[in-house]
């Protein structure tokens, strides 16, 4: 499992994670909720190590991540599906796909079939640039770029942002799914209140740099969530 | 304060030291082992100009982030100017003995003075062309560089094209600059012989003073208002367009003075060693200038002047040793300091912040960069 | 070129004696001893010697050539006392042959034979007649050479000689020469109808070459139709001429451009791509100009049957020397430079100086010869055209250069990762990439390809430690020019500059080509200010 | 509209290669007149500096300051003399200066090299160099280099150097990230004080901060105005609500 014991980060003299713990099971949906701005993003960054933290440690199956460069993070069984998708614009799908082979055994190189049954739709664009996609199709591609490299820890940032309803059932579907699979951990970062509680197992709330409400699923206080989230 | 302290001792080490040079060279009688020979003067002189052209540098790299890799080409412009000056002096004694022709023109067949060589017979006219000709050319370049917003590398490469393409210009034999062996022979500047001692020392002591003068015109610059604005845009150049200050205008004043000052040293430089030619044009020249500044620590000015003369003494020294390692010293040192020295020898000794320029300006270059590629 | 003009002359020469023999020895020729040629020459009048030489020359006979070189060295023997056959004997090493027949016979006794001599007017038949031979040779290169030189010398006199030759010229091209030559003779000399001699300029206006023009410019008070025709005909040629020399202009243009094209495609990636500013650049493509010596050296020691091919070795060998020099250079310098272009650049232009020392120390200063090997020297004339081969290879090699790099960087997992990087650092690195590694090995392949461009360079420059100066800075405008990060654009920037300096150079010289291109470049910087930043994405678009 | 206005956008659109920032954004705001713009990620607002300061250019629409002034006209520094100041997300002071120097270039004045050569302090700047060292908390700070400030602290300077300016309308993006609560507080604090003299629009997500201003609020929301009014309007808006809550 994922487990964050109090970190702390800055940009530059800018306090943006304030002694931050959290910690994501696997086979199980994790939650991530607040406003923009609270430090939802920084903290998926802190876990990548894609900004260093000043201070806390970062464990992943017991593992100890802090050091590690990105890349390495990632072949230790983290994926991400990033804030914007963040598709290579000017790879075609495949490619951005297959990026994903860089970290992954001769034997292993090659695109899983689940990819397709979960999102039938990128099977018929395979040779588009990934910058032609509709903002839904991105947000498909980069959840199946992220599942290319069989992680065991997904992490998807407000996957449903700026996102047409049905596509954002379909990944709705997409994430059950694996996390019924019972061999990933998944964190999820959202804005959007219904969509993560109908999916979480377990939600921590952040507020201005730190996580100011967490529980199971069952004992969630939804209206004081909702208060964090609204304006 | 700090600051304060080291300007005067730069200035009293440069006049100082240049003054004692003198005295040891003229007074003191040649059989003592204290007589400084003549040769040293000579040398001492170089550097001095080097000094010059490296304070030029630093002006424009060390305050307003520009790194030039074509101040030599200001410099020689200088040097070309005060040469045909002294072309002019040699009258009737050349190989030729033509009046008004240099010997090069007769060699090549010309029968008469080319315009542009009008009026380089008096010294003040000279004098002004050493400051106008190259602060004209600094000025249209600079003022086409810095209004489209060229700056960082692409704009050391465009200086280094210039350079490059004057030097080019002026091997050519019907530039009428003498081609490729440019000018030589001179004979007197001003009536004073150049092959008397007391020409050679009269020279170098000017050549300090006009350093000493040099370094503080330039110093009043960088701490005058004016230069405040300069380290901004060095450190932050679109906050200075949102404070309604416009970048390029400061760029442009900086660079034509520094351009002016570098070719002053030029025309120290040309009577001292006797020669001109479009060698001093080579690329190289600047950016071997360019690692004197960061050798000495960039944004300082005396730092720039201490690395020309450390630099020039090493090159002495190791040329004349040991030929072959010259250019691996020179260009191990430019790695050296670029990867572990970023603010040079005397950056070992100030307290002071190191000079972000570099590093923030070309970030925000990126920056502005990014938002033109939109 | 030098030495074709020496052979012209000296052709030049002996067909001027030529003429003079013809015009010696036909008109004192009398009517005697009917056609054999050799009872002719059997003859003791030396005149009717020199007669039967000129007709046996003309005759087409295959002994000719044997006969009269037995002749010219003393070898021919006749009867001592006349004979109705005639016979002529030619000494060999082993004893004597029949002049006419050429088979051996029994050897006459030494008492009845007297050496056929020769004096100035059968000498000069004797050099007629090899000039005359050639006309009517066997072999038809040979035929033209003779006849090519016939046009240059354009004398009235030949004018019989080619019009006997015309007639049983088979050969359509030699005709054609022929014809030329007949045309430029009959002009010189004053015989002629007036139609004759329009038909004559018509001749050369299709042959349209520069000895054309002149000699109908040389031709004067003729009459008014025919110097109008001549009129004409100069004008034509002046066109053809201008438009070959505009074809002549874009070609060499364009090997200019596949030169640039070599130099700066390596640093379309590394200052492209990459962003880095590499000012040793320069010096990889030096690195793989001595790689390029080195593997001729080992060649020519260790296997010399490989000579002719040492080059095509060297293409791999100096890839790889300069990339992995350039993955060293990466891992040691380039990457603590990162995000500070100006201190990258002065770094690299440190260890420019160190390589190039490092060079001279190796190898010293003077120049290293490369050979070429014979597949590409020499030169192929297309109409008007000189074309050099190992210009046109070194067209062919820039264009597979570019071709191979964008095919490396479109397809294969490196090309992925490298575009994928360039693209969106983070993104790639979440996706497990190691950024580090692709960093090494995309400055190692930009390194790697100025290698190879250097094994080109050698061909066509000084092999010397500074050979990489002269590229760098034009390599830089290119790059510039083309649209940083766009391997097409690096194509048509390398092009354009190229023609854009072969057109300016007449007129201006190599000086004013180069500061026309700064300045160019600096407008250009001012109008497209986009295309200087190297732009994640737009980089590496193959 | 009758009454006179400081700012009106006017059917503003931007779009960066297909994708519009800003889309027909229509706005108004009256002299004096302090303005919050919130909205979601990639709602535009940032975008909305830039072309109000002429960072950015728009594809259509106008943007008229004051009485007829039109800014998509002018560039940078020309918009800034106009009395336009703006303080950007990441604080941008001129690190290698000290506070004082910082603020001393930002004074109203000439901006051409040609004064500043010979520009010398005059008693009058003096005064307003202490006024202003003491409006934004700096006086102790005075002579340090700006790189040694604290984050809140270099927000303020900045702050304090659009002050020196003397603009007529302050655009500042988040002055409130990644501070303390005690700074954010006095943030608001010290903005309601600067708008007792000028108009400021004010971009944050933090909406204590928000609130703490007390002002009237906009909200945008890809690239064009969802909502406009006090902020207990704007929170019962059910626009807004979907926006934040669900889509």
């Amino acid at each position: 499992m994922l487990s964050i014991e109090d970190v702390d980060l800055y940009y530059g003299a800018s306090h943006a994670l304030r002694g931050v713990s959290v910690t994501a099971r696997i086979g199980e949906v994790t939650c991530i909720l607040g406003r923009n701005g609270v430090g939802k993003t920084s903290l998926l960054r802190a876990i990548f190590g894609l900004q260093p933290i000043r201070s806390g440690h970062i464990r992943w199956e017991n593992r100890e991540l802090d050091r590690l460069p990105p890349y390495q993070r990632a072949r230790a069984g983290l994926a991400m599906v990033p804030q914007g998708r963040e598709i290579f614009p000017r790879l075609s799908v495949r490619e951005n796909l297959e990026t994903g082979f860089a970290m992954l055994p001769r034997q292993l190189r090659r695109l899983p079939d689940e990819i397709f049954e979960l999102f039938p739709v990128l099977r018929g664009m395979l040779g588009r640039r990934g910058g032609d996609l509709s903002g839904g199709q991105q947000q498909q591609l980069a959840i199946a770029r992220a599942l290319v490299t069989r992680p065991r820890l997904l992490i998807l940032d407000e996957p449903t942002e700026g996102i047409q309803p049905s596509i954002i059932k379909e990944i709705g579907r997409v994430i059950e799914r694996l996390a019924a699979r019972g061999d990933m951990a998944i964190l999820l970062v959202e804005q959007y209140f219904e969509f993560a509680r109908d999916l979480a197992a377990s939600y921590f709330v952040m507020e201005r740099g730190e996580i100011v409400l967490s529980g199971r699923r069952g004992d969630m206080d939804e209206t004081a969530v909702r208060a964090h989230l609204t304006v | 304060m700090r600051l304060d302290r080291a300007n005067i001792a730069t200035l009293s080490c440069v006049l100082g030291g240049a003054a004692v040079l003198a005295a040891m060279n003229l007074l003191i009688p040649a059989v003592s082992p204290l007589h400084v020979p003549d040769f040293v003067i000579a040398i001492a002189g170089k550097y001095l100009c080097y000094a010059i052209l490296a304070l030029a540098i630093d002006l424009v790299w060390g305050y307003a982030g520009i790194l030039t890799l074509g101040h030599a080409a200001f410099f020689a412009l200088g040097g070309y100017a005060m040469g045909m000056y002294l072309m002019r002096e040699i009258g009737a004694r050349g190989v030729y003995a033509n009046p008004t022709l240099p010997d090069f023109m007769v060699f090549i067949g010309w029968t008469h003075l080319p315009w542009y060589w009008y009026g380089f017979s008096h010294f003040w006219f000279a004098l002004a062309m050493v400051m106008v000709v190259p602060g004209t050319l600094a000025f249209v370049f600079g003022w086409f560089a810095f209004r489209s917003r060229v700056s960082g590398v692409y704009l050391s490469i465009i200086t280094q094209a210039l350079t490059y393409a004057l030097m080019l210009a002026f091997f050519r034999n019907d530039m009428g600059f003498g081609g490729n062996n440019g000018m030589t022979d001179f004979k007197d500047v001003l009536g004073f012989p150049l092959n008397r001692e007391s020409t050679e020392t009269g020279l170098m002591l000017v050549t300090a003073t006009v350093l000493s003068l040099s370094f503080l015109l330039a110093r009043a610059m960088i701490h005058s208002r004016f230069g405040k604005v300069l380290i901004a845009v060095r450190d932050a150049e679109p906050r200075t367009r949102f404070l309604g200050y416009r970048p390029e205008s400061y760029k442009l004043v900086v660079w034509t003075v520094s351009a002016i000052i570098a070719a002053i040293g030029g025309a120290l430089y040309v009577p001292q060693v006797g020669i001109i030619n479009p060698s001093e044009f080579a690329p190289g020249n600047s950016i071997e200038a360019v690692i004197w500044v960061a050798v000495g620590g960039r944004g300082t000015l005396y730092g720039a002047i201490l690395g020309a003369m450390l630099v020039n003494l090493g090159k002495t020294w190791l040329t004349s040793a040991l030929p072959e390692i010259w250019l691996f010293a020179i260009g191990g040192l430019f790695i050296v300091v670029t990867l572990f020295l970023p603010r040079g020898i005397t950056g070992l000794f100030t307290t002071r912040q190191p000079p972000k320029g570099s590093k923030q300006a070309s970030a925000a270059t990126e920056a502005s960069m990014r938002e033109a590629a939109r | 070129m030098l030495w074709r003009g020496v052979c012209v002359c000296r052709r030049r020469l002996w067909f001027s004696m030529l003429i003079a023999a013809l015009s010696a020895a036909v008109p004192t020729a009398p009517a005697h001893a009917g056609g054999d040629p050799f009872a002719q020459i059997a003859a003791t009048n030396f005149d009717i010697v020199a007669q039967g030489v000129q007709a046996l020359a003309t005759s087409g006979n295959p002994r000719a050539a044997a006969v009269i070189d037995a002749l010219r060295d003393g070898k021919l023997y006749a009867w001592k006392w006349p004979r109705p056959d005639a016979p002529l004997y030619i000494r060999s090493a082993t004893g004597f042959v029949d002049a006419r027949s050429g088979a051996p016979v029994e050897a006459p006794a030494a008492i009845n034979l007297r050496r056929v001599i020769v004096n100035d007017s059968v000498r000069a038949a004797i050099a007629t007649a090899e000039g005359a031979l050639g006309l009517f040779a066997k072999d038809p290169a040979a035929r033209r050479t003779a006849a090519e030189a016939l046009y240059q010398s354009a004398d009235p006199g030949a004018l019989s000689l080619i019009e006997r030759a015309l007639t049983n010229e088979k050969n359509a091209g030699v005709a054609q020469v022929l014809r030329e030559a007949a045309a430029t003779a009959l002009l010189k000399s004053d015989t002629g109808s007036g139609s004759t001699r329009i038909a004559a300029v018509d001749e050369l206006a299709t042959r349209s070459d520069l000895s054309a023009r002149n000699l109908l410019a040389s031709l004067h008070s003729e009459p008014p139709p025919v110097a109008a025709a001549i009129a004409g005909a100069i004008h034509d040629i002046d066109r053809r001429l201008k438009l070959w020399s505009l074809v002549e202009n874009l070609y060499y243009g364009v090997s200019l451009g596949a030169v640039l094209l070599l130099a700066a495609s390596g640093l379309a990636i590394t200052f492209g791509v990459m962003g880095v500013i590499n000012m040793a650049h320069g010096e990889m493509i030096m690195t793989g100009a001595y790689t390029t010596f080195v593997v001729q050296q080992l060649v020519a020691a260790t296997m010399p049957g490989l000579n002719e091919f040492g080059l095509l070795i060297a293409v791999p060998a100096a890839f790889v020397v300069a990339g992995g020099l350039g993955i060293v250079i990466e891992r040691c310098l380039i990457r603590f430079l990162y995000g500070r272009p100006l201190e990258t650049l002065l770094a690299t232009w440190g260890l420019s100086l160190v390589l190039q020392q490092a060079v001279r120390s190796i190898f010293g200063a003077t120049n290293q010869d490369v050979t070429s090997p014979a597949w590409m020297s020499g030169s192929l004339d297309v109409g008007g055209l000189v074309l050099t081969v190992n210009r046109l290879w070194i067209i062919l090699f820039a264009l597979l250069v570019l071709g191979g790099l964008m095919a490396t960087l479109r397809w294969g997992g490196l090309g992925r990762s490298i575009r994928a990087v360039m693209q969106n650092r983070r993104m790639a690195a979440v996706m497990g990439i190691r950024t580090p590694w692709i960093d090494a090995l995309t400055f190692g392949l930009g390194s790697g390809i100025a290698g190879m461009a250097g094994v080109a360079l050698s061909q066509i420059d000084n092999v010397s430690p500074n050979l990489g100066q002269n590229y760098i800075v034009d390599s830089f405008i290119v790059v510039v020019v083309g649209g940083v990060g766009n391997l097409w654009g690096t194509l048509f920037g390398a092009v354009l500059l190229g023609i854009v300096d072969k057109f300016v150079e007449p007129f201006e010289g190599a000086v004013l080509a180069k500061i026309i291109v700064l300045v160019f470049l600096i407008l250009f910087i001012q109008r497209r200010p986009q295309g200087l930043f190297p732009l994640k994405g737009r980089a590496a678009e193959a | 509209m009758s009454e006179p206005t400081l700012l009106y956008l006017d059917g503003v659109t931007v779009s960066f290669d297909g994708f519009k920032a800003l889309n027909e954004l229509s706005m108004v705001l009256e002299p004096g007149e302090m303005r919050a713009v919130i909205g979601p990620n990639g709602a535009g607002k940032t975008t909305m500096m830039d072309v109000i300061t002429g960072k950015t250019r728009p594809d259509q629409g106008r943007i008229v300051f004051g009485a007829d002034i039109d800014l998509t006209k002018l560039d940078e520094p020309a918009i800034a003399r106009l009395g336009i100041g703006r303080k950007f997300q990441q604080p941008t002071v001129f690190e290698t200066l000290t506070v004082r120097d910082n603020l001393l270039l930002a004074l109203a004045g000439d901006r051409s090299p040609r004064f500043t050569l010979w520009a010398r302090e005059s008693a009058d700047e003096h005064a307003q160099l202490d006024r202003l060292l003491a409006t934004i908390r700096l006086v102790q700070e005075r002579d340090r280099r700006a790189a040694e400030l604290s984050h809140g602290q270099k927000q303020w300077l900045e702050i304090g150097m659009l002050l020196a300016q003397d603009p007529k309308l302050l655009l500042i993006d988040e002055p409130a990230a990644g501070m303390t609560d005690a700074e954010t507080a006095e943030t608001a604090e010290l903005l309601r004080e600067i708008n007792r003299t000028r108009s400021v629009v004010v971009i944050d997500h933090d909406m204590a901060f928000v609130r703490a201003l007390g002002v009237k609020i906009t909200v945008l929301d890809e690239g064009c105005v969802l909502a406009e009014g006090s902020i207990d309007a704007i929170q019962d808006n059910p626009h807004v609500i979907e926006v934040y809550l669900g889509r």
